[in-house]
């Protein structure tokens, strides 16, 4: 039995590609994502440079270079290729978007420092993080610094007299105002806050943006604020107010819907973000943090394994045990 | 001699209690916030296991197989319970820093394990050695683990009110978090990646 | 009431028994590979933590405290852990043999399970009445079963992982509970 | 009477997902490719036990002979698809299902002399059993892709019937439009076929499904049926186009919305599905006794001229590429079947076997493969409702067992989720391996 012959079966003698199927390929990919995400997360970007000024593009810049600066290191440590595949960057942006206008540089670079290095990379970088990089690196330098992590300057742009005042989820900014004109600030943008927090709408504008182009599910944010909203109703709070002010647009748009720490399921995703609610309303009313978000995530985070087991589709064909 | 130095050197180095075998974590990570506490954790834990081993080393031809972990519990505690009237005497402020967690040292599964493993089955002298390794190994991690976490976590070292030094920026700032349960278990998890990495500790 | 859901959320949650006070910390690195055997261990633990803490108080306030030899109650504790362990294996054996092979196992290494004893020292320390150790004893067994728990999905998802070779096996458990524990630190200072 | 029109139940998967249908050769007319000077036939071509060679080397054989089979029943012969000399009995790489196998090597003669062809004019005359029996010595197989022996689907279960069947006109697949043509140049034989499918199952429900980017198929064979026999039996339904939608657990959910059950088959809740490309085979065989050497065949992709052939089986691919004006000069990849599911070949004298429906040129850029970022995309693009993510990296682990117990088994290895992964990472492969040795270990 002679096998055919190799010299006459390549009529050109050029060596063909032996790859598996399928042979196309649709237009996703990781980069793609991720700079669309990136691109998403300009508008409170741009939001935060409006109303902080200097003040925000330093944190913002020192953030996402701290963050992009750690990864490429620990890829030379770990003698791996550095992709810039835009997810430090958005890690480095996302923090950035949460703290406070005022931080010293240093603790912001260390927040990034911690997010790359301890929650994503110690677990093999990309994929494989367990927590949101961006509210662990948060929740760390909260607990480890609290007075400057909370120290809220009214929006002023470029001026350069900052003037420190409530912020909206503190107590003493609920006496004020009346809560028309309290209720279109949140929405523009024209409070103090953490830098990403502030733009009600600009945020939506980014979820919405990301929303359509199929990047992050509906799910998500949507049992996410709807959660948090008809909670506040029940225990009689203001749900506009609740839904509008701290950390939850931002939350619920880019942070809980991070595909790595998040479900897989959609069941998953809908339980992931009405649990995120839950969690957010009952720290915010009787915890001791001044947010609740970040931890709310954080916690569903680490439960998103377990819901992602007990809520797998059901496969084709197969019947009810 | 020779018997005696291979089993000091094996608890400090080959088989060091913390970071290789991973026992008895629970008074490490809990005292570990301050040198102090540490330094108090690791002479009642050097105390109990050398007091320990040395009687039931004496005692192992004594002891009925069927009740032996019985009796090992017994005498440990008994050792606990006499190390924490003396700390109370003596030097109450570590006694009520180190809290619960002096007690727990009864449950420590390393005193248990060893007293199980090696002094239940070896002559005086090498249970001797074996304690003494062990303690060292142990101290020696705590003193390092609390190093790290009392520097970053107060931005300084002080021992027993004798203040150090104290670090430039971390001074004013501190980064409380090593203060706290997460700087334990992150300082810990970070000290035996470093260890593995460099290739003191081999995969288990 | 509201002291009671205090201390039950206290140990649950704000001051996590595993994650704050590392206690139980042995089960969480050893029998958390897998969801159902860590469950199960957390069951079993919780059902330990009870009964003795129930014995414990009474063996304190009724024998102790009467002959003034508190300096004995590590002793007496360990005997009444001991005793019940042995006694609830027996018992299971008898009973329900399936129960006793899901828990069985575990029950014999619970015996030196510093989670156990160390609550029964915290009520002792914080002088708790017998229905708030009974609480108590609830609040640490749900708080140390629910880490188990997400502690055995949060490793069965590692499993599929490519963590770097150094951070294998204990040290990124480490790591896993220092971000748990960050994340649990968001119910510190809860008043209800 | 009107055949009523129906409207599928089950529309595949997400719209943001749709693949690209490039259908370019839909409105070329099949062309009959030259004879081959030299044709290689594999022995196996189908599921199940292999045939083996009748003949010698030496021999002459005609156009359409026999010379390959066996005894067992579940085994389909081959025939010598041009008359000539047999000159060699190679062992042959077999891409397509992955392993190595005999082929029988022919010279032509150029003549194309063929054996005696018996012909029946009416079906109506022949029993059962032989009408099967003239469709297993024709050696047909299902042209869906599956290539299962059709005798055997048209077999009946023992004192049990099929309740419904389905002729799929299904042609999800990029670039494929053999079928589509098939359909209109050859619909009466189409409808002939049918209707001896339908006097050996007598089925109580008759279905065409074709997918609606074929307006044209639809009108044809709709007319056909009106005036055939069949006029008032069958139903037509217009398939919303969207891959994998014609393979056959996905065709039986839209078209009665019913599921196959779990690693069942479609004869457990009473369906036989078809191709109309066999439902063609089986007309040729038992009306015209013509066994089945030819098949309609797309050459789509990058050559000067795409096609729709007509070729005899065991033609080598060169053949075809020559025809259709040789390969475009960035062409780096060749695939016998669709961009989906077909295989990449490397040696242009592979032949081209029995249900292979196109011949691809393309251009393919091989990406890195990275971490799943657990986006979620396999898992919505699923049809069969799987978790290709974890199925895949259960297999890149080797943990076959959980593969297994993650249904692994439901997976059509449609490649949809390889498709939509943004981290490129071969999802099929992996399954495909991971079913490969959950197999060797049982």
């Amino acid at each position: 039995m002679a096998k055919i012959k190799k010299d006459n079966l390549n009529v050109t003698g050029e060596e063909m590609l032996n790859s598996p199927a399928p042979h196309i390929h649709s237009k996703w990919s990781v980069k793609r994502t991720m700079y669309l995400v990136i691109l998403a997360l300009m508008f409170p970007t741009a939001a935060s440079i409006y109303f902080f000024g200097l003040n925000a593009i330093l944190v913002i810049l020192t953030s996402v270079l701290a963050a992009v600066a750690t990864e490429y290191l620990i890829k030379l440590v770990r003698k791996k290729k550095f992709v810039m595949d835009g997810s430090a960057v958005i890690t480095g942006l996302l923090l950035a978007l949460t703290l406070p206008p005022t931080l010293p540089l240093w603790i912001a670079a260390l927040g990034s420092i911690f997010a790359i290095a301890i929650v994503k990379e110690a677990f093999g970088g990309l994929g494989h993080n367990i927590f949101n990089p961006a509210l662990a690196g948060r929740a760390f330098i909260q607990l480890s610094f609290p007075a400057p992590m909370s120290v809220w300057i009214a929006p002023s742009g470029f001026a350069p007299d900052a003037v420190t005042s409530a912020s909206p989820l503190s107590d003493a900014f609920k006496q004020i105002g009346d809560n028309f004109e309290l209720y279109m600030d949140l929405l523009l943008g024209n409070t103090s806050g953490s830098l990403g927090e502030t733009s009600a709408l600009l945020l939506l504008a980014g979820g919405i943006f990301l929303i359509i182009l199929r990047i992050i599910d509906w799910r998500t944010p949507l049992a996410f604020i709807g959660t948090m909203a008809i909670l506040s109703l029940v225990l009689g709070q203001d749900a506009v107010y609740q839904v509008l002010s701290g950390g939850l647009m931002i939350g619920a748009f880019f942070m809980a819907t991070d595909y790595v720490t998040a479900p897989l399921t959609r069941t998953g995703k809908i339980i992931f973000g009405a649990g995120a609610g839950v969690l957010t309303i009952v720290i915010r009313l009787w915890g001791g943090m001044p947010e609740g978000v970040c931890y709310a995530i954080l916690l569903m985070n680490a439960a998103a394994p377990l819901i992602d087991r007990y809520t797998q589709p059901k496969p084709y064909g197969l019947k009810k045990k | 001699m020779s018997g005696f130095a291979k089993e000091f050197k094996k608890g400090i180095v080959i088989s060091n209690p913390v970071f290789v075998l991973a026992l008895s974590l629970c008074p490490v990570l809990a005292v570990t916030n301050t040198l102090d506490k540490a330094i108090g954790m690791s002479g009642a834990f050097a105390l109990v296991i050398i007091a320990s081993n040395l009687i039931i080393s004496l005692m192992r031809k004594m002891i009925p197989d069927i009740v032996r972990i019985l009796v090992f519990i017994i005498i440990i505690a008994t050792f606990v319970s006499i190390v924490e009237m003396l700390f109370q005497a003596y030097i109450p402020t570590i006694y009520s820093a180190l809290g619960i967690y002096l007690s727990l040292l009864a449950v420590n599964c390393l005193i248990l394990g060893r007293a199980e493993a090696f002094a239940s089955k070896n002559k005086v002298s090498d249970s001797l050695a074996d304690a003494l390794g062990m303690s060292i190994g142990f101290c020696l991690a705590l003193i390092l683990i609390s190093f790290f976490r009392e520097l970053l976590g107060k931005g300084g070292i002080t021992i027993f009110g004798n203040e150090l030094f104290t670090l430039p920026v971390l001074g004013d700032h501190p980064i409380s978090v090593f203060g706290m349960s997460i700087g334990a278990f992150l300082v810990m998890g970070l000290l035996v990646a470093f260890f593995k990495w460099i290739g003191v500790i081999k995969d288990v | 009431m509201s002291e009671l859901f205090s201390i039950f959320i206290g140990l649950a949650l704000i001051n996590n028994i595993v994650l704050v006070q590392f206690l139980g910390l042995c089960p969480v690195l050893g029998v958390s590979k897998k969801l159902g055997p860590a469950v199960n261990m957390g069951l079993a633990v919780t059902l330990v933590i009870f009964i003795s803490s129930a014995l414990a108080w009474l063996a304190n306030n009724y024998i102790l405290v009467p002959l003034q030899a508190e300096y004995l109650h590590l002793i007496i504790y360990l005997l009444i852990i001991g005793s019940m362990v042995q006694i609830l294996e027996i018992l299971l054996k008898r009973t329900n043999e399936k129960l006793y092979k899901s828990f069985g196992l575990y029950l014999a290494l619970i015996a030196t399970n510093c989670a156990v004893i160390g609550v029964l020292l915290l009520n002792a320390n914080e002088s708790y009445n017998f229905i708030e150790s009974l609480v108590a004893a609830l609040g640490a067994g749900a708080g140390f079963t629910l880490v188990m728990a997400l502690m055995s999905g949060i490793r069965e998802k590692l499993e599929l992982s490519n963590i770097p070779k150094a951070m294998k096996g204990l040290p990124v458990i480490f790591i896993t509970a220092a971000l748990l524990a960050l994340a649990f630190s968001g119910f510190a200072g809860m008043l209800f | 009477m009107k055949n009523n029109i129906l409207k599928p139940k089950y529309r595949g998967i997400p719209q943001w997902f749709k693949i690209p249908e490039h259908k370019l050769t839909a409105t070329n007319a099949i062309q009959t490719l030259p004879l081959p000077d030299r044709v290689v036939i594999p022995l196996h071509q189908h599921i199940g036990p292999p045939s083996y060679p009748v003949i010698k080397i030496g021999d002459t054989v005609l156009t359409g002979q026999k010379i390959g089979d066996s005894n067992e029943f579940r085994c389909v012969p081959v025939h010598a698809t041009i008359s000539g000399k047999v000159t060699d009995i190679i062992s042959f790489k077999d891409v397509v299902r992955n392993k190595e196998q005999q082929a029988i090597v022919i010279e032509s003669d150029g003549k194309d002399k063929w054996i005696d062809l018996q012909t029946v004019d009416d079906p109506e005359s022949l029993s059962n059993e032989e009408i099967i029996f003239k469709i297993r010595e024709a050696g047909i197989v299902g042209m869906g892709g599956a290539i299962y022996p059709a005798h055997l689907k048209l077999t009946l279960p023992k004192n049990g019937r099929l309740e419904t069947l389905i002729l799929n006109g299904c042609e999800c697949e990029p670039y494929v439009t053999a079928d589509h043509r098939v359909m209109l140049e050859y619909g009466e034989e189409v409808i002939s076929g049918l209707k001896i499918i339908t006097k050996l199952i007598s089925p109580d429900n008759i279905f065409i499904a074709i997918e609606d980017n074929k307006p044209d198929a639809i009108e044809h064979l709709t007319g056909i049926v009106e005036k055939s026999s069949l006029d008032g039996r069958v139903t037509i339904v217009p398939i919303k186009l969207k891959y994998p939608i014609g393979a056959r657990e996905l065709l039986v959910k839209a078209v009665l919305n019913k599921e196959v059950p779990f690693s069942g088959r479609c004869r457990d809740i009473s369906v036989l599905v078809h191709n109309v490309s066999t439902a063609k085979a089986i007309h040729d065989a038992v009306i015209e006794g013509r066994p089945f050497i030819e098949e309609v065949i797309t050459v789509g992709g990058g050559v000067n001229n795409p096609q729709n052939l007509l070729i005899r089986v065991g033609t080598p691919v060169k053949n075809l590429i020559e025809y259709c004006g040789g390969k475009n000069v960035n062409v780096n990849q060749i695939v016998l079947g669709g961009p989906m599911m077909g295989s990449a070949i490397t040696d242009l004298e592979t032949p081209v076997t029995k249900g292979t429906r196109c011949l691809l040129l393309k251009n393919t850029k091989v990406k890195a493969e990275q971490d799943c970022i657990h986006c979620g995309n396999c898992l919505d693009a699923c049809s069969m409702r799987l978790n290709p993510s974890l199925l895949a990296k259960y297999s890149q682990s080797g943990r076959y067992d959980d593969c297994g117990e993650a249904y692994i088994d439901d997976c059509i290895e449609c490649g949809v989720c390889t498709y939509v992964c943004p981290a490129n990472i071969p999802i099929t492969q992996y399954i495909k391996t991971a079913k490969q040795q959950l197999s060797l270990m049982e």
